[in-house]
């Protein structure tokens, strides 16, 4: 195949030779039909479809007569000729929606004409002068050569910066987080619930929490989070609150059921 | 230097430096890579059109090439300079004919030349066009599957002596016989190849796009 | 091709194709290979004298080297390919702080610079300060290893317009200007950079001495 590729601009087609019964010169059925309608030997536009279909169907039948492994893309075209075929010979009915014969022998003419057309356009820009080989570019050229020169730039501040930054990130720091003891509402609710128990006394707050307020760095979070969670049980019925007077102690006691 | 001479107009130094830069360099030059070397301030396509005019007639000519401009050898004088390509193997048809019909038809996919070919393109058709310079990937066509759009390069206008793709032989023709459409010709406008930016239903390329990934067909 | 022109003489013919030939070989051409693309009993010597002629005041010039021609660039243009672009770039960050460091702590050595960076310093960032004209080789320290000691240049003082590196502020300035932190451990110290020939720890560099030669490191 390549070889016949090599020459194939110089090489005519072969005219009234006979047929050789081989496929393998050929790139795809299409390029064989191509040929067949060239040796028809008149232009593309007047050419015979019917006739060309029949040389087609011909050529593939004689070469599997000769047992020639025929490719199935070609005995594709071949059943699709025979289609066409069948179909430029009976009329068209008028409830046929297919495409008449004449339309699909158009679109084949068509293919065939738009493939020698790029064959013919391939042939002509290769036969324009080609850069190195008819045409020249500078033989002795010299390269343009643009050396890009950075201008860096870089200000004092950031400079300074940039040198303060690096020092402190350097200098190990001895940091200690200050971890606090923290009542969740929750934990202070349920300690509240276990320490006022069934008691009917008005105790104070403090009182109840004494064992815990030991601690004094414990305290705030203590009494806040216990008198949070008073005030919601309180809401829910559990316990009754009273403090007689501003900043004074604040009593608690479980709510008295009403006999 | 000239030291000896006439005081040099502004012009003439101009011209001088265009004409040097495009001597020099053995690849076509767009005007906006030759106007650093000129100046501000020149009107570099009067330049060009200047250098051109001088040229006309030599041995040596300033060609355009899309874009970008030239000094080659004077067409007339191919047969004369020809040396025969003896390291260079020569393209084989089916690349040929791909060539041809990616540029008169650009852009155009893959399936779209297979189709004028009525066989399949191996994809390592394609990577010797591209490899050689001639053809590139545009973009994807915004249809189902998104293929790869390809087009001819400013290296294959430069590679063929065409000043643009409207130089293509027998483009005319072609296109009044509706060769160039992908279809029947009565029914359709013909399209004309078309090397501008991007189609309207062409997408860019990503950075990282490798192009149609299929397996390798032959 | 040229069908349009007037009729070309024989003379003009031969020109072009002199002027063909030379332009396209890579190499200097005697007469007697030029001759034989011009044909039989062309006067060559007196072509060549014409085409010098012709391109005598041109941007590219036909010269002789010894009994060879060849088209070159105008001598007067040659400058003109060798182009300079300056493009003002910012320092990057790790080029920022080596360079700070090095202001500082000079004469310091690489190993120096890394200790006080916490990364290591890549070649590139040095060669880049020392290409910028801020930084420079001063000598090497008299240690196991003598490795190369780095200090800042006069550009260096001039680009940051500093009278002496004296002038860069000391730790309660920087912590005055909000730099520094002022809750750093007292044992912080910034040192005074020493700006003097060299120290009494420093040997010259060799003047062939390339500077670390080490592998690049990033």
């Amino acid at each position: 195949m390549s070889e016949q590729q090599a020459d194939w601009l110089e090489s005519e087609p072969a005219g009234a030779e006979v047929l050789h019964v081989d496929v393998r010169g050929y790139e795809g059925p299409l390029d064989l039909l191509l040929d067949l309608a060239r040796r028809q030997k008149v232009d593309l536009a007047s050419i015979s479809i019917l006739s060309l279909a029949e040389q087609y169907l011909d050529f593939i039948e004689t070469a599997r007569e000769g047992r020639l492994e025929v490719a199935a893309d070609y005995l594709v075209m071949a059943a699709w000729l025979a289609y066409l075929k069948s179909r430029l010979m009976v009329p068209q009915a008028p409830s046929d929606e297919e495409p008449s014969g004449e339309m699909l022998a158009a679109m084949l003419q068509f293919r065939l004409k738009r493939l020698e057309a790029m064959r013919l356009a391939a042939g002509r820009l290769l036969g324009r002068g080609q850069l190195g080989r008819e045409i020249f570019a500078r033989g002795a050229g010299e390269a343009l050569v643009v050396t890009r020169k950075a201008r860096w730039e870089a200000s004092y501040y950031e400079l300074l910066k940039a040198y303060s930054a690096q020092r402190e990130r350097g200098s190990v720091t001895e940091y200690k987080p200050f971890v606090r003891t923290v009542w969740s509402l929750q934990d202070a609710r349920e300690i509240l619930q276990r320490l006022i128990g069934d008691s009917a006394e008005w105790i104070a707050m403090d009182h109840y929490l004494a064992e815990y307020l030991a601690i004094p760095k414990d305290r705030s979070t203590i009494r806040a989070s216990t008198f949070a969670s008073s005030l919601e049980l309180v809401r829910q019925g559990e316990i009754e609150i009273r403090q007689s007077e501003t900043f004074g102690p604040i009593l608690m006691r479980r709510k008295q059921v009403q006999q | 230097m000239d030291g000896d001479g006439p005081p040099m107009s502004v012009r003439e130094r101009q011209l001088r430096i265009v004409e040097a830069v495009l001597f020099a360099s053995p690849e076509p030059l767009s005007l906006a890579d030759i106007a650093p070397y000129v100046g501000e301030g020149a009107d570099m396509s009067s330049l060009i059109e200047a250098l051109r005019t001088q040229y006309a007639g030599r041995g040596v000519n300033l060609v355009r090439r899309g874009d970008r401009w030239a000094f080659r050898t004077a067409e007339d004088l191919g047969f004369l300079l020809r040396r025969e390509e003896e390291e260079t193997r020569p393209l084989s048809r089916a690349a040929l004919e791909t060539l041809a019909i990616i540029a008169y038809h650009q852009p155009t996919t893959r399936a779209e030349i297979e189709e004028v070919r009525g066989v399949a393109v191996g994809k390592g058709t394609l990577d010797l066009l591209m490899e050689a310079g001639w053809v590139r990937m545009r973009g994807r066509r915004r249809t189902p599957g998104r293929p790869v759009t390809y087009g001819t390069t400013e290296g294959f206008l430069d590679h063929f002596s065409l000043e643009s793709l409207t130089d293509l032989p027998g483009l005319d023709e072609l296109k009044g016989a509706g060769l160039l459409s992908s279809r029947l010709p009565a029914s359709l406008q013909i399209p004309l190849p078309f090397d501008g930016d991007l189609r309207e239903d062409e997408d860019p390329l990503d950075p990282d796009d490798q192009g149609d990934s299929g397996t390798e067909r032959e």
